[in-house]
């Protein structure tokens, strides 16, 4: 059965929401939302951060219950209490933000809260086998999820789904952390299931792929849904303007403003695995020149992470040097690093840029508690910390009722702002940003875009890390592949296109001009 | 395969070897010499109101404070006191100095005369309170203060009481090895190990005495946790000891226990463990007890304000005044071996023999 | 709650590894600490520390331990540290001892757990419904039933026992002993022969004496394993101490499985209250008799690693070295010291096969130090000899220097939505 | 104002709700619950309470507040019990057999002190740091061997001379002394109290004015922002250890320089305990632990006039038990109500409705 054959006018459809409402304290996350999916289509959600997607989708998964609104499932209306009602019902949901237990098996994660089916034992496990093998989702059961990469954990969270006979599923941004290989084999999946019969709502700020993959595409702003486009029909930018009601930004940054003057000079650079035998980092050289952006591509887990926190101390080296302006760092620790004039933002800006709890003046003084203006020798210099951050403020157009609430208080693309532009303060030399726009909507992004060209163009040296092909091809002067903790490629980003990165990142070997390898990978290492 | 155990017949694997013991020629007892100042007219108390100021526990541990409870109970009884103008307080576990103070302060300012306070943690505090109320007559059982004249100290020689416990021991055990179990290593419960061990030696010189504290000083918890005098005793029993002598509190209970299991003999230790409710399903195997008088000392002490003659009371609760002593009840010790006690009795009395109070 | 130093890396996907089975490790474990022991009885020359007497006080001893760290390991697998398990096994002492004179030791049990499960229901609500700190909650609990069981036993114990303090005395259970294997291997251990000795007298302590409550604890242990490890009930309880919001979004009731876990965890803290009440030598409710086993029942759990293999070893090996000071003191103790020398001993070869060169230096000056210790004096002087148990434990712990990995949500409030 | 009605109101119900679990309590038994607080709150004004329970309030506020140090940064220091015993009993040798002017003999005496507590706190401390090892099991483990190595230091053999059937170290002479202020028939307060003081200003300072301060309470909210941020954990581990063993190292000092000038068997034991409870009453802000060990020592004080009316002494520990316990519930209680209060006023004032802030 195609999906087009399936999509029937005379049937049900698989799900209506009918006048979804739902306030938050301070905030109308829906409001009067309508959506109709056929059934066995995949329909895509757009729209902004914040814009409210998320929370339908857990309204529909019965995680919260709507304010005002309907739901219907297969013609029938329904209510739902807990996810468990909304599993009944043959709904299912991979969240955003993985919902998995890592210090339990993959087997162990799948058949949680679905025991009632096939058990926890050897029938859960077949069972388990069986439906990776016809849907192609291969993932070990017996292993522990803390083992696995994040492509096969978005494995392990579909067959959740699948496990508890989901007829309908909902993928909240399913792609954000996939490389461009992944993303083609989930699509490959995806549309594998829909042929069997499987209903996607199908969440992504990538426009691209909402046309790759969608039938129909529903947009959301500020809540409440402003229209539908054919996705067959519409183009990306067309679709952005529905979803933000401007033009889209773009990274672009051509003229070049790369200098002679080295101010990371990364030799020999190596760490082991904390089990002590393999190696995460080997053997890595790396230079960043004034007024250079160095962009490091590689699939999650391949050592960027490290790359970054060796760089920064936080992660002591197994060997190697580590020079910033002639000065020999590899002896020191975070903070001296910092002081040398190293800024950097954190790819996890909860768990390693901010403390939530404490308000933002308090946040401008992490990292700088031993620099003007925020100390004085053992002293803080509260003064001039409230003084920074209201510049901050201003001058990064964070939108926040003061300086004194707490940074848990701020939206995500808020805390982003801040935490950017507290590292660009202080006058660093290089600034070290680990994908400095995850989760951020694209008005912040542009602005933190431009704030880095900036700086930049002043002669900031930068070393870039994001999964975002675009944004790493748009930023970046030289692009540097990352695999299996080695520098294996370099591409040109003015030639290099995000499939061929993809398949240098994924070691399936470069094909095009504008990649060239550096370093070979010995496929058989363990 | 799996057989219900019968009252300690089962596993008595007394591992250790011994032979019965040789014993010392005994002295011969000569006429014992007896006197408590009780021992006189009838002393009419009745114009008394007396404050007791007990240590942790209070009345009712079946220990020492309430040897102390037994003497108020007598002098009630005995000498006209008025239920209503006594007062019994306590203390509590880890209080500090301040409220031991506050207590005797309480006791005082109330009018209460005599205050006893009972146990050594109020020699402090007697030294700053007693000063304040120069006309009341204040007590400390076991303990002194110095300086202060109006606290009269009811001091023990629990160590020759000890000593006779030993020399029970030592007739008692078919092994002439023996035991001693202390709740907490303080000075007043080394008194009882020195002289348990050194009567012991002297009854049999090649006696083997094991000693086992339950917890160093500092932490009185030795001093109620039976399960742990219980292993204690077990593993003097299994080396071979056969005869237990306790001077560990309510720990005391588990060393019982563990001479029932064990097959063994007991001694007990303050008051007559024989006839104690709290240990009576073991009470076979206690074959006495080392007697220490704070009763009679608590019933001298009143009596002696009453006639208000506090000379009359001796420096020192020892075996001369019948201060400590051994108790017989179980008829386990029969006649001869009471003649045996009777003679190393006097002999220190007279002062033949001088019994160690330090191990 | 409790500060981790090292983040966990994110280690990127590794091949798997063949782990040995967790039952192979523990026999493996179990095997070389009684090789060690047994060595060192041998080159010490005190046969006490095999003996079957010190079994049967380890395993007496090491009881209440086990159960009060059986229930923190409950409550913390579900996420709820509980450091109130003290003050629950305070509640568990003195509903054995109301129960226990009353009715008997059976009755004795039931109402422990029933009070131990008050206990841990208070600390429920305060955790798990108002989310207020486990560790303040817990804190509270420890007050809270000192205070309690005091207050009641002035009401109700004194009027009997004439004593605020203590409970009227309680009918003990009658014990057992596999009566042929007890005592053939009686005899075994009493022909001092090498090793085999040593494990008759290990396993003679075992099963001579026995009384329905050390049963009862001991198939608790591999109960508690199976309930947890391989029920659908245990996978969602510890799913929920491991990520609550992934359980929750699949329909698991995160604060029905908390409030179970806890209230269950009381229930074992109270019975390990039994189990010092219905002690032979104790045979009452008496005020303090706790003593912190409470604390150091935690202090098992988390040595075992948040697992009941682990658990039990902590608690033996508490146990194990508190019985020996016990009934042996301080000259026997020492004795340990050389077993210490010994396993470091073995450490250094290991580290040095390991090529970990800085590891085996280390090991070596300590295992020199200890040497040292060991030949210049005659004993322990009996001050410490009575905490030969702690030393022991932060020895193990110091050489052993385990990655301990609790629950990722230990100690985490949990708030829906 | 609000913000000050949200930091009074909890504890203030907390009692009254304590009050009347108590209360219920004592009907229960048999006794009346007006004249048994009724006698605890008279009893202030009797003899020598009121500076009973100003000394006590001294010393419990030390212990919280070394406890309160390590909490800061999610340390769980059980172990201020053990280190102020080892250092009451270590800076009680030292004071007793040496021989120095007034006042520096004093201060030699102080510096002994928090050097021992710092000592004892070390071993877990670089326990933790270098072996990976639980502070809380450490800890637990340190306790009793401070018992021990206290036993040890006073046998007769060693340090201790016996005084009657009490064993204590040599009595530190008179120039060791810290002199209180006497209120004649009402007490001596202990001068240490000052001490006390001077400590809670110098923790409100180094907590809040200082790059210290700063770096703790950063790895106490989050270790790995802080660890971003250039705070050194393991070094933040072992100076905040060190800072309350120190501390904890001067609980015993008002008494031992201001009453018993030596360290016997009737040492003030379980003050560490008590420690926590008033840290975690008092949330380890400087005021609200002045104020919890208040608290803590009134109930302590006063509860000895229970005695007096017949009513057990223990419904004080209830009393304690149950106040710290609904005192978080009712923070708890508050804070949610004014985090959905600032949520609230955010969003207000962005004016925000879609929420694309
Ligand atoms: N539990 C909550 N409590 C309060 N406000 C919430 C809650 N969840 C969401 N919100 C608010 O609702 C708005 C919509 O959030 P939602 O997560 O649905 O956005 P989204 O469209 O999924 O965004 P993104 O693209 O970032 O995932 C947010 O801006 C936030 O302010
Ligand atoms: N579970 C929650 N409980 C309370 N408030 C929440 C919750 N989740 C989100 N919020 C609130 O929602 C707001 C936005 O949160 P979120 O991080 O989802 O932002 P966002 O919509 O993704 O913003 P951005 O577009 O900047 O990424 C914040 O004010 C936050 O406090
Ligand atoms: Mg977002
Ligand atoms: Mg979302």
């Amino acid at each position: 059965m195609s999906s087009s054959t399936s999509v029937g006018t005379d049937e049900h459809p698989a799900v209506v929401l009918t006048g979804i409402t739902k306030r938050f304290p301070g905030v109308v996350a829906n409001s009067d939302v309508h959506l109709t999916v056929r059934r066995g289509e995949v329909h895509a959600l757009c729209g902004e951060n914040g814009a409210g997607k998320s929370t339908l989708m857990k309204i529909l998964y019965g995680m919260q219950p709507p304010d005002e609104g309907t739901i219907e499932v297969d013609g029938e209306q329904v209510r739902f209490r807990t996810p468990s009602d909304a599993i009944k019902a043959g709904i299912g949901m991979v969240h955003q933000h993985f919902m998995l237990a890592d210090n339990l098996t993959v087997q162990e994660n799948v058949v949680l809260g679905a025991e009632a089916l096939h058990g926890i034992g050897k029938k859960a496990r077949a069972r388990i086998i069986e439906l990776s093998g016809r849907t192609g989702l291969n993932v070990d059961p017996g292993v522990l999820v803390e083992q696995l990469g994040v492509a096969d954990r978005q494995r392990v969270e579909i067959l959740k789904v699948l496990y508890r006979g989901a007829k309908v599923i909902i993928l909240d941004e399913p792609t954000a952390v996939l490389v461009p290989q992944e993303v083609d084999e989930l699509f490959e999946t995806v549309r594998g299931m829909q042929a069997q019969g499987y209903t996607f709502l199908f969440i992504s700020h990538k426009l691209d792929e909402v046309r790759a993959i969608a039938d129909s595409v529903t947009v959301i702003r500020r809540g409440t849904t402003v229209g539908s486009a054919d996705p067959k029909t519409v183009s990306s930018r067309q679709l952005a303007e529905m979803m933000v009601g401007s033009e889209l930004p773009s990274p672009e940054t051509r003229e070049s403003t790369v200098t002679d003057k080295v101010v990371l000079d990364v030799k020999g650079l190596r760490l082991l695995a904390p089990d002590g035998t393999r190696p995460i980092l080997d053997d890595i050289d790396l230079v960043v020149r004034s007024g250079e952006v160095v962009g490091i591509a590689g699939v999650e887990g391949n050592g960027q992470t490290e790359l970054v926190e060796a760089v920064m101390g936080m992660r002591k080296a197994g060997g190697g040097t580590i020079t910033l302006l002639d000065k020999d760092l590899s002896k020191l620790g975070t903070l001296a690093r910092r002081e040398a004039g190293i800024g950097y933002v954190p790819e996890d800006r909860h768990r390693h840029g901010l403390l939530l709890t404490q308000p933002l003046w308090y946040n401008r003084i992490l990292g700088y508690q031993t620099r003007k203006p925020t100390s004085k020798g053992v002293w803080l210099d509260i003064d001039g910390a409230k003084k920074d951050t209201e510049r901050i403020v201003a001058d990064f157009d964070v939108r926040t009722p003061g300086i004194d609430v707490p940074a848990a208080a701020l939206s995500g693309g808020n805390q982003q702002k801040l935490v950017v532009g507290r590292e660009l303060s202080g006058d660093p030399v290089l600034l070290i940003a680990s994908h400095p726009t995850r989760g951020v909507d694209v008005g912040a992004q542009a602005l933190i875009w431009d704030e880095i060209k900036r700086a930049r163009a002043a002669g900031l040296a930068v070393l870039l890390i994001s999964a975002d092909l675009d944004e790493l091809i748009g930023l970046s002067d030289t692009i540097k592949v990352m695999l299996r903790g080695r520098l294996v490629a370099d591409a040109d980003p003015s030639t290099v296109t995000p499939e061929d990165l993809g398949s240098a990142m994924t070691g399936a070997g470069s094909t095009s001009a504008a990649v060239h390898e550096t370093a070979t990978v010995e496929e058989g290492e363990n | 395969a799996c057989a219900k155990d019968t009252g300690g017949s089962g596993n008595n694997s007394n591992t250790g070897s011994g032979a019965a013991c040789e014993y010392a020629t005994p002295p011969t007892a000569s006429a014992t010499s007896s006197t408590s100042a009780a021992n006189g007219d009838k002393v009419d108390a009745s114009a008394l109101k007396i404050g007791l100021a007990y240590d942790i526990g209070g009345r009712g541990d079946a220990s020492f404070n309430d040897s102390a409870a037994a003497g108020l109970d007598k002098a009630i009884a005995d000498m006209g006191v008025k239920k209503e103008n006594t007062r019994e307080l306590s203390a509590a576990p880890n209080e500090d100095e301040s409220a031991k103070q506050t207590r005797l302060r309480q006791l005082a300012g109330e009018g209460f005369n005599p205050i006893i306070g009972v146990g050594f943690a109020y020699a402090e505090s007697l030294k700053v309170v007693a000063p304040e109320f120069p006309d009341v007559k204040f007590a400390l059982v076991d303990g002194t203060v110095e300086g202060a004249t109006n606290v009269t100290p009811l001091l023990f020689a629990e160590h020759e009481g000890s000593f006779l416990a030993g020399v029970i021991a030592a007739y008692q055990s078919k092994k002439c090895h023996v035991g001693f179990v202390g709740g907490v290593e303080i000075p007043l419960i080394q008194k009882f190990e020195a002289g348990y061990a050194q009567g012991a030696k002297a009854a049999a010189p090649n006696i083997k005495v094991e000693s086992k504290y339950i917890t160093p000083a500092g932490d009185f918890s030795g001093f109620q946790d039976a399960p742990k005098g219980q292993e204690a005793a077990k593993g003097q029993i299994d080396a071979g000891a056969d005869v237990i002598y306790q001077a560990a509190g309510a720990s005391g209970k588990g060393v019982f226990s563990a001479a029932k299991q064990g097959n063994v003999l007991a001694i007990g230790v303050d008051a007559d463990q024989y006839n104690q409710a709290t240990v009576a399903d073991t009470k076979d195997v206690i074959v006495s007890s080392m007697l220490k008088r704070v009763d009679v000392a608590v019933y001298d002490f009143v009596a002696a304000v009453a006639k208000n003659d506090l000379s009359s009371l001796p420096k020192v609760f020892d075996l001369k005044s019948d201060g400590v002593g051994y108790a017989t009840s179980g008829g386990k010790i029969d006649a001869k071996l009471q003649e045996i006690l009777e003679g190393y009795k006097a002999q220190i009395i007279e002062g033949k023999i001088s019994v160690k109070d330090t191990p | 709650m409790i500060s981790t130093l090292e983040e966990k890396p994110h280690v990127p996907a590794a091949p798997r590894k063949r782990r040995v089975p967790g039952w192979a490790v523990g026999m493996i474990s179990v095997a070389g600490a009684v090789l060690l022991l047994s060595t060192t009885s041998y080159l010490t020359g005190f046969p006490q520390m095999t003996s079957s007497g010190t079994t049967q006080t380890a395993v007496r001893l090491a009881l209440p331990i086990l159960l009060a760290g059986l229930g923190g390991l409950w409550a913390e697998r579900a996420g709820v540290v509980n450091i109130g398990l003290e003050g629950m096994m305070i509640m568990g002492t003195w509903g054995a001892a109301w129960a226990g004179y009353q009715w008997g030791p059976w009755a004795a049990l039931v109402a422990a757990v029933v009070f131990g499960s008050l206990g841990g229901l208070l600390h429920a609500i305060a955790t798990v419904t108002f989310g207020v700190n486990h560790i303040v909650s817990g804190v509270a609990i420890n007050l809270l039933g000192a205070g309690l069981t005091k207050y009641l036993s002035t009401l109700l114990f004194q009027p009997l026992s004439n004593n605020p303090r203590q409970s009227p005395p309680v009918q003990p259970f009658d014990t057992f002993s596999a009566a042929g294997l007890s005592d053939w291997l009686r005899e075994l251990e009493n022909e001092q022969r090498v090793i085999i000795s040593d494990v008759a007298g290990i396993l003679g302590g075992l099963v001579t004496g026995v009384s329905p409550l050390t049963m009862i604890a001991i198939l608790l242990l591999p109960l508690s394993y199976f309930l947890l490890w391989r029920t659908r009930f245990g996978l969602r309880l510890r799913s929920v101490g491991e990520n609550p919001h992934a359980a929750d979004s699949l329909g698991v009731k995160v604060y029905l499985h908390k409030y179970v876990a806890v209230i269950v965890s009381g229930g074992l803290a109270g019975l390990g209250g039994a189990a010092l009440v219905l002690n032979p030598g104790q045979l009452s409710y008496l005020e303090g008799q706790t003593g912190g086993r409470g604390y150091i029942g935690l202090a098992a759990m988390i040595f075992g690693n948040w697992r009941p293999g682990g658990l039990l070893g902590g608690a033996a090996l508490f146990g194990y070295a508190d019985g020996l000071q016990l009934r042996s003191g301080g000259e026997v103790v020492l004795g340990l010291v050389y077993g210490v020398v010994i396993l470091l001993g073995v450490i250094v070869v290991w580290q040095l096969y390991r090529r970990k060169w800085f590891s085996a230096a280390a090991a070596i000056v300590v295992a020199v130090l200890m040497y040292l210790l060991y030949i210049t004096l005659d004993e322990i002087p009996g001050e410490f000899v009575s905490y030969a148990p702690h030393m022991v434990t932060l020895a193990v712990l110091a050489v052993a220097s385990q990655r301990l990995r609790m629950p990722a949500a230990d100690g985490v409030v949990y708030r829906r939505g | 104002m609000g913000h000050l009605r949200g930091k009074l109101l909890p504890p203030a119900l907390a009692i009254v709700f304590s009050m009347l679990l108590c209360g219920v309590a004592l009907v229960i038994s048999g006794a009346n619950p007006f004249s048994a607080f009724a006698a605890m709150v008279t009893h202030v004004g009797k003899g020598s309470t009121f500076v009973d329970i100003i000394n006590s309030t001294g010393i419990y506020y030390i212990a919280a507040l070394a406890v309160a140090i390590g909490f800061q940064m999610n340390l769980f220091n059980i172990g201020v019990e053990g280190q102020y015993r080892v250092a009451a009993v270590i800076a009680a040798v030292v004071g007793g057999s040496i021989a120095l002017p007034t006042g520096i003999h004093t201060l030699v005496i102080i510096i002994v002190a928090a050097l021992a507590g710092a000592a004892w706190a070390a071993i877990p401390a670089i326990l933790k740091v270098t072996r990976g090892v639980n502070e809380v099991i450490s800890t637990i483990m340190m306790n009793g061997l401070a018992i021990g190595l206290s036993a040890y230091l006073i046998r007769r053999d060693v340090f201790g001379e016996l005084r009657g059937n009490n064993i204590r170290t040599p009595e530190i002479p008179e120039s060791g002394w810290m002199p209180g202020i006497s209120f004649g028939g009402g007490g001596t307060m202990f001068g240490f109290i000052f001490v006390a003081v001077a400590l809670g200003v110098g923790y409100w300072v180094m907590m809040n004015r200082t790059r210290f301060g700063f770096e703790l309470r950063a790895s106490g909210e989050s270790s790995t922002a802080a660890s971003a941020g250039g705070v050194n954990a393991k070094k933040m581990v072992l100076f905040s250890m060190l800072i309350s063993g120190a501390i904890a190292g001067l609980i015993s000092l008002p008494e031992l320089l201001g009453r018993d000038h030596t360290f016997s068997l009737n040492f003030t034991a379980g003050i560490g305990f008590s420690g926590i409870a008033i840290a975690l009453l008092g949330r380890n802000h400087p005021g609200g632990i002045a104020f919890g060990a208040l608290l803590w020592a009134f109930l302590d004080k006063s509860g000895l006039a229970l005695d007096n009316v017949g009513v057990p002494r223990e419904i004080v520990t209830i009393m304690q038990g149950s106040i710290v316990l609904s005192v978080v519930v009712a923070y708890e209680v508050v804070r949610r109500f004014e985090l959905a209060a600032e949520q609230r006023r955010v969003g207000r004032e962005l004016g925000t409705v879609g929420g694309a802030a």
